[in-house]
């Protein structure tokens, strides 16, 4: 999947980071392509939820630089980041738990489509907002919960909902932060699925301890252990490569 | 929240976007409903010709709470200051008036406008950037500092003494600042309603929604890639000059004010009257104003002391027993009363 | 003593006095708001109740200042108890701003029944002589009861410091204001616990009103008046820090001294730029945990 | 309950001799509409001043033969002008009184002037003290004093006759504050002497921290010093200040207006405050028999242990002048009428002859020059001297204060 010639989307070369003495991420360099589905493993503390932060503009690395579509943003705040098309979802749920799942998306798709500043309501720009909201919703199969409030929704559909905000902003790159985390059994396959149909144009990098998830779906890995890579290839070249087996999986699964 | 009616098994766009359609309508669009308390104060003048004086004062203080509303109960943004933007307004139409000969109410009334939303957007940019016991203070802080400049300039604004020399000339050049005070009345009513209807309209405008969800969550409208203080900003600039508003009207109205539109005390009297009222509804601030007005004037004719008794427990009570204010009781049950005839 | 000289020490000197009114005041509402995260507006109102029963015990019962102090600090402390309970541990997780406004509440109507009981008029509180007289220091004569006040500040402040570092009762009400679900777990009562320090900080406020009966005067409005000089005293300091509310004490009483001596014409401005100009860079406060 | 009902329940509640508020066949009732604070900073004094007015009444009611005379108290609470012109319009609108008496505070009377204008209703100051304030209505009569009537004689006195060769003024900073400084400089300049310093002492809402302004005044080293400080819960401190600073002991001589030596707060004010010398129109400790007669009353109406003040006095002869309007005018009253009735009118007042000054309608008063003294172990007020019949002089100079 990582043949070159695919153009790399988001980039980062010698990113470090120091937390006062700790020096938390070390020289990390990374790419997103267009399309690939980039798992980031590590044990716990590696650094990897520090890193997404890094990539999104809430912390700011102490040397190196990170590039969206060539661009560096490494100076960029959040905001700006948003608008070069990267998104993101959180570990734990940022949700607007007094709203309705479908004022939650409209609030994104609002941004998007700029009118987020608007101060006068226009019925047209109204029926918009609703239709792409409505969606997006669907997408994530979320349409019969779409009136009732945040917090009278399943875990699971929360997890759904934070996924939607992110694609409600119509991202180019999407950094998802243990999509599937905490999610009941019964509901894991829904998110699992989502996650699946995700749009094939997208880059996607997530963190994930969930093995089988990660083999069903990415397709390539970045090991991150002490805040440096250790390795990064394709599944089964991580699978199979000692020192990450020692440093973190104990035993690797097969396929 | 009105839920359409369930929706048909398959989920094609067209049923969709209907039913997100009504979903917002009917949460934002005017219902009749929305225009009985204005209904109630047009009847005073008429009915109730004596009370206009007292009235115009009530209006004042109800345009005083709305502006507060917008920034506490939208915004979430809890300050103690906001006598900072009313004062300003105040001593803007009143000097228009009193020091330079401007003595046209509209335009004077739009001058005190501007001047504080000016204030508010540079304080605005200034100190959103804190919360809690921060903010507070900031705020008292301001508006304390104006209060002791208003003193310390009496030569300007007539310090203790307060401002004199404002005289009004006739509203459009025909009505007369009777001594009844119909007049002011009805411009204090028109005023407030014209205010209140451009901020209803704010309020379910996408920027309404956008305050509502940086009061839910700043962290996710950031991550959304919203400007979160240059919206509230904007959000404190509005409010601001509505307080602005408010307090060029006391000074047209009465055509005299003192350092008291400044003190920490209308701070506070505005924020316990919203809160009495419930915050984030808008006619919380209506309900809150009259209610606190009547209990302080009626309550003071039996003793004195017994208006500061009477608003304290009834402070008390509305925050132990009905925390989203007299208003919100009215609200929940609405809403069951509506949920329980769906 | 060259003139300048002499007014630099006795603008310090009086400015301590001042400083350590404001400091015993406001220490308990630091702690109080660091601890239980309350905004209690109603501490001057505490402060007030103080000034009075140190009145009515003096001029009604009789007994001398000091004892008449104390008495003033236990009956308030004693009191608070039942407003704690009642009121109070209602609204440790409400939402500041209907923390704030039951507080409001409360100092409106703790004013309206000290009006009822003792009228609005101002009272005074008669002081002994041994607390009358003067200290002469280098030719100039320095007021006792000031001393006598920096003196109770002065040691409160250790009383305080060595009370929550050494004892265990300190490490209790620390652990809370750290980390108050981690001090449950650890088996500390955290509601007792509140209670107690609640009425520590209001004893330590009717101490403070006590002593600047004297000072800045008595009435039932004190309570209003001399609450925002509080919040400007523990916001600059930090909450929760009794070092953090004794720096700024000294700050504000000594800006408040210097400024009405040099710039008379300039009223309270000096504190209020004082307290805008450190929040800006610190927002938690000179010694508060951001 | 309509209104009329209401103040009707008021008036019983007060206590006062109700007369039968249906409309009586020929006695006329003549209502005062009474505009005082009776809550917040300054209750206490609005409180004095309504005792002072019911006892004037308790005494007198039968000189009023059938007529009556209902006060309406209504609370104006804190100085905003804005509540004491509400309370004033709903008098004359709503209760349609008669006379507006009170007016605690000078924006309370700027305020409500218009509305005396507008309505053409008598307005009786009992206290609002800067001098310009009788000129902003023709139906403005004022029975209080006047800033500059106390503070200029004082600041010729001084001079004249207590060698002040040099003078700093400590004033509150506030706008009577600063018409005392006018006042008390004009008059020191006029007899000759050059003010050395003047000290603004903090602001009205707050009692300051008085150290910092008297170690300023004393490190000056003047021969005199005049303080004026608001009366009630200002004194005390001031007092106990002057003593910690030890200011007795550096030969600066005292001096201050009659609120620095009020009489509710005097004896709080120590044995420093002995010596003091004040400049006032009214002591309790004033030996003439209408006084002693005045205070004999007060203490057996209201307990002896808060004699009558300034304040008390200012509304006893303002009730007079409502007596004397109501029997001049037989209970009729006119406007136009009752203000020339009082212009000229004479007066023995428990604090002297008065009179009101047929062009200004101000108060022509003695001035009293007072010194605190210790008699009998209590601190009371000696006069030393009387400036007889004193009119306003801010109007007779034209100073800038009263050209408004």
């Amino acid at each position: 999947m990582s043949g070159t010639g695919v153009p790399v989307l988001l980039s980062t070369t010698g990113l470090s980071m120091s937390f006062g003495p700790f020096q938390v991420i070390r020289g990390v360099d990374l790419a997103l392509r267009r399309g690939c589905r980039h798992a980031l493993i590590g044990p716990n503390g590696a650094g990897k939820t520090t890193l997404v932060n890094l990539l999104t503009g809430v912390l700011r690395p102490g040397r190196g630089t990170i590039a969206i579509g060539g661009k560096d943003v490494t100076r960029l705040s959040e905001r700006e980041r948003v608008r070069h098309g990267l998104a993101r979802t959180f570990q734990i749920n940022q949700l607007f738990r007094t709203l309705t799942a479908f004022e939650n998306v409209s609030l994104a798709v609002s941004r998007r489509l700029g009118r987020d500043g608007v101060l006068w309501r226009s019925r047209k720009a109204e029926r918009r907002t609703a239709a792409e909201a409505m969606g997006v919703l669907e997408r994530v199969g979320l349409t019969d919960d779409a009136f009732r409030p945040v917090r009278e929704l399943s875990y699971g559909s929360q997890r759904l909902l934070e996924i939607a905000l992110a694609l409600a902003m119509d991202p180019a790159i999407l950094l998802m932060d243990e999509p599937a985390a905490g999610v009941p059994l019964g509901e894991r396959d829904r998110v699992l699925d989502t996650v699946d149909a995700l749009g094939p144009e997208l880059a996607i990098l997530i963190i994930e301890h969930d093995m089988d998830l990660i083999f069903r779906f990415a397709s390539e890995i970045t090991v991150l252990v002490d805040g440096a890579v250790l390795r990064h290839g394709t599944p089964d070249e991580v699978a199979r490569d000692e020192r990450v087996r020692d440093a973190y999986l104990g035993v690797a699964r097969d396929g | 929240m009105a839920d359409p009616d369930p929706l048909e098994a398959a989920a094609d766009p067209e049923a969709l976007g209907r039913a997100a359609q009504a979903f917002v309508r009917a949460r934002d669009d005017l219902r009749p409903a929305d225009a009985i308390p204005w209904l109630l104060a047009l009847a005073v003048p008429f009915l109730l010709s004596q009370e206009c004086a007292f009235g115009t004062q009530i209006l004042i203080m109800v345009l005083f709470a709305l502006s507060l509303d917008f920034i506490l109960g939208y915004a979430g943004i809890v300050t103690l200051g906001q006598a900072a933007y009313f004062g300003l307004g105040a001593y803007t139409a009143g000097l228009l008036s009193a020091r330079l000969g401007w003595n046209e109410p509209i335009s004077g009334l739009l001058a005190a406008g501007l001047v504080a939303a000016a204030a508010g957007a540079v304080s605005g940019w200034i100190l959103l950037r804190y919360r809690h016991l921060a903010l507070l203070m900031l705020t008292i802080a301001i508006s304390t500092i104006l209060y002791e400049l208003a003193n310390t300039w009496s030569w300007l604004t007539g310090g203790f003494d307060g401002l004199m020399g404002i005289s009004i000339s006739p509203l459009l050049g025909v009505f007369d600042w009777d001594l009844e005070g119909r007049t002011s009345y009805l411009y204090a009513l028109v005023v407030s309603m014209l205010c209140f209807l451009a901020l209803r309209r704010i309020t379910v405008s996408p920027f309404g929604q956008t305050l509502h969800g940086i009061r839910e969550n700043t962290a996710r409208m950031r991550a959304i890639g919203v400007p979160v203080l240059g919206r509230l900003t904007l959000a404190y600039t509005i409010s601001a000059g509505i307080a602005g508003i408010g307090g060029g009207l006391l000074a047209q109205a009465n055509s005299f004010i003192t350092m008291q539109v400044l003190s920490f005390d209308t701070s506070a009297a505005v924020l316990t009257m919203l809160v009495l009222g419930g915050t984030g509804r808008l006619y919380g601030a209506m309900v809150g104003a009259v209610v606190y007005m009547l209990a302080a004037d009626r309550l003071a004719r039996l003793s004195p002391e017994y208006w500061e008794l009477g608003v304290g427990l009834l402070l008390v009570f509305v925050v132990l027993v009905c925390p989203d204010g007299l208003f919100g009781v009215v609200d929940r049950l609405r809403r069951r009363g509506w949920r329980w005839r769906q | 003593m060259s003139p300048s000289l002499h007014a630099a020490l006795s603008i310090l000197f009086d400015g301590l006095g001042y400083a350590m009114i404001l400091f015993t005041m406001s220490v308990g509402l630091s702690v109080t708001m660091g601890l239980m995260g309350v905004v209690n507006l109603a501490h001057g109102a505490f402060a007030m109740l103080g000034g009075y029963v140190a009145m009515v015990v003096t001029t009604r019962l009789g007994l001398p200042f000091l004892p008449a102090l104390a008495l003033a600090s236990l009956t308030v402390l004693a009191a608070s108890v039942p407003v704690e309970r009642t009121l109070y541990q209602r609204i440790y997780r409400r939402p500041e701003l209907q923390q704030m406004l039951l507080t409001i509440g409360l100092t409106m109507i703790l004013m309206a029944l000290t009006t009822f009981a003792f009228g609005p008029a101002p009272v005074s509180l008669p002081l002994p002589d041994f607390l009358n007289g003067q200290i002469i220091l280098a030719g100039r004569g320095f007021p006792v009861y000031r001393a006598f006040i920096v003196l109770i500040g002065v040691t409160l402040f250790i009383v305080l410091r060595l009370g929550l570092e050494r004892t265990m009762l300190g490490a209790k009400i620390r652990a809370a204001v750290d980390n108050p679900a981690m001090a449950e777990a650890a088996g500390i009562d955290t509601r007792w616990l509140f209670t107690l320090t609640f009425a520590l900080g209001t004893a330590l406020a009717a101490l403070g009103g006590a002593l600047a009966v004297n000072v800045v005067g008595l009435t039932p409005r004190f309570a209003l008046e001399y609450l925002v000089v509080l919040l400007a005293v523990i916001s600059m300091g930090g909450l929760g820090t009794v070092t953090g509310t004794f720096v700024a004490s000294l700050v504000i009483g000594t800006i408040e001294n210097a400024g009405r001596y040099l710039f008379p014409a300039g009223g309270a401005f000096f504190i209020y730029a004082a307290v805008v100009l450190v929040l800006l860079y610190r927002p938690a406060g000179l010694y508060g945990r951001s | 309950m309509s209104i009329i009902r209401y103040s009707c329940l008021l008036a019983a509640g007060l206590g006062l001799a109700v007369a039968v508020c249906l409309p009586a066949a020929r006695a006329e009732t003549v209502k005062v509409g009474v505009v005082l604070p009776l809550s917040g900073g300054a209750a206490d004094v609005g409180q004095t001043e309504v005792r002072a007015l019911k006892l004037y009444y308790k005494q007198h009611k039968a000189e009023l033969g059938d007529n009556d005379i209902v006060l309406i108290e209504r609370d104006s609470k804190e100085p905003s002008g804005a509540t004491a012109m509400t309370l004033t319009r709903e008098l004359v609108v709503q209760d349609k009184v008669d006379l507006l008496l009170g007016y605690q505070f000078s924006p309370d009377a700027i305020a409500s002037a218009k509305v005396a204008t507008q309505a053409k209703k008598p307005m009786i100051l009992v206290n609002a003290q800067s001098s310009y304030l009788t000129t902003l209505s023709p139906y403005i009569v004022r029975l209080s004093t006047t800033i500059w009537q106390i503070s200029y004689p004082a600041g010729r006195y001084a001079y004249e006759k207590l060698g002040c060769k040099s003078l700093i003024v400590g004033y509150s900073d506030f706008a009577p504050g600063r018409d005392v400084l006018a006042a008390v400089k004009a008059g020191y300049e006029k007899a000759g002497g050059n003010l050395m310093d003047a000290v603004p002492m903090g602001g009205p809402a707050q009692v300051p921290d008085y150290t910092p302004f008297l170690q300023r005044i004393a490190n000056e080293h003047p021969k005199c010093m005049f303080v004026f400080t608001p009366a009630g819960n200002f004194n005390p401190p001031l007092a106990r200040t002057y003593s910690d600073l030890r200011m007795k002991q550096s030969g600066i001589r005292f001096l201050g207006t009659g609120d620095v030596s009020d009489d509710t707060t005097l004896q709080q004010l120590g044995d420093n405050a002995v010596g003091w010398i004040t400049v006032g129109h009214y002591t309790a400790d004033l030996d003439t028999p209408a006084n002693q007669q005045f205070v004999a009353a007060w203490r057996k109406e209201y307990g002896n242990d808060v004699p009558p003040d300034f304040f008390a006095v200012q509304a006893y002869d303002a009730m007079a002048a409502v007596f004397h309007i109501v029997k001049t005018l037989n209970g009729h009253i006119d406007a136009d009428k009752a203000i020339a009735s009082l212009r000229g009118w004479r007066h023995d007042s428990p604090r002297g002859p008065i009179m009101i000054d047929p062009e200004t309608r101000d108060i022509v008063q003695n001035i009293y020059v007072q010194e605190i003294v210790k008699r009998d172990g209590k601190l009371a007020i000696k006069i030393l001297d009387t400036i007889p019949a004193v009119k306003d002089p801010c109007k007779a100079l034209k100073a800038p204060a009263c050209a408004k």
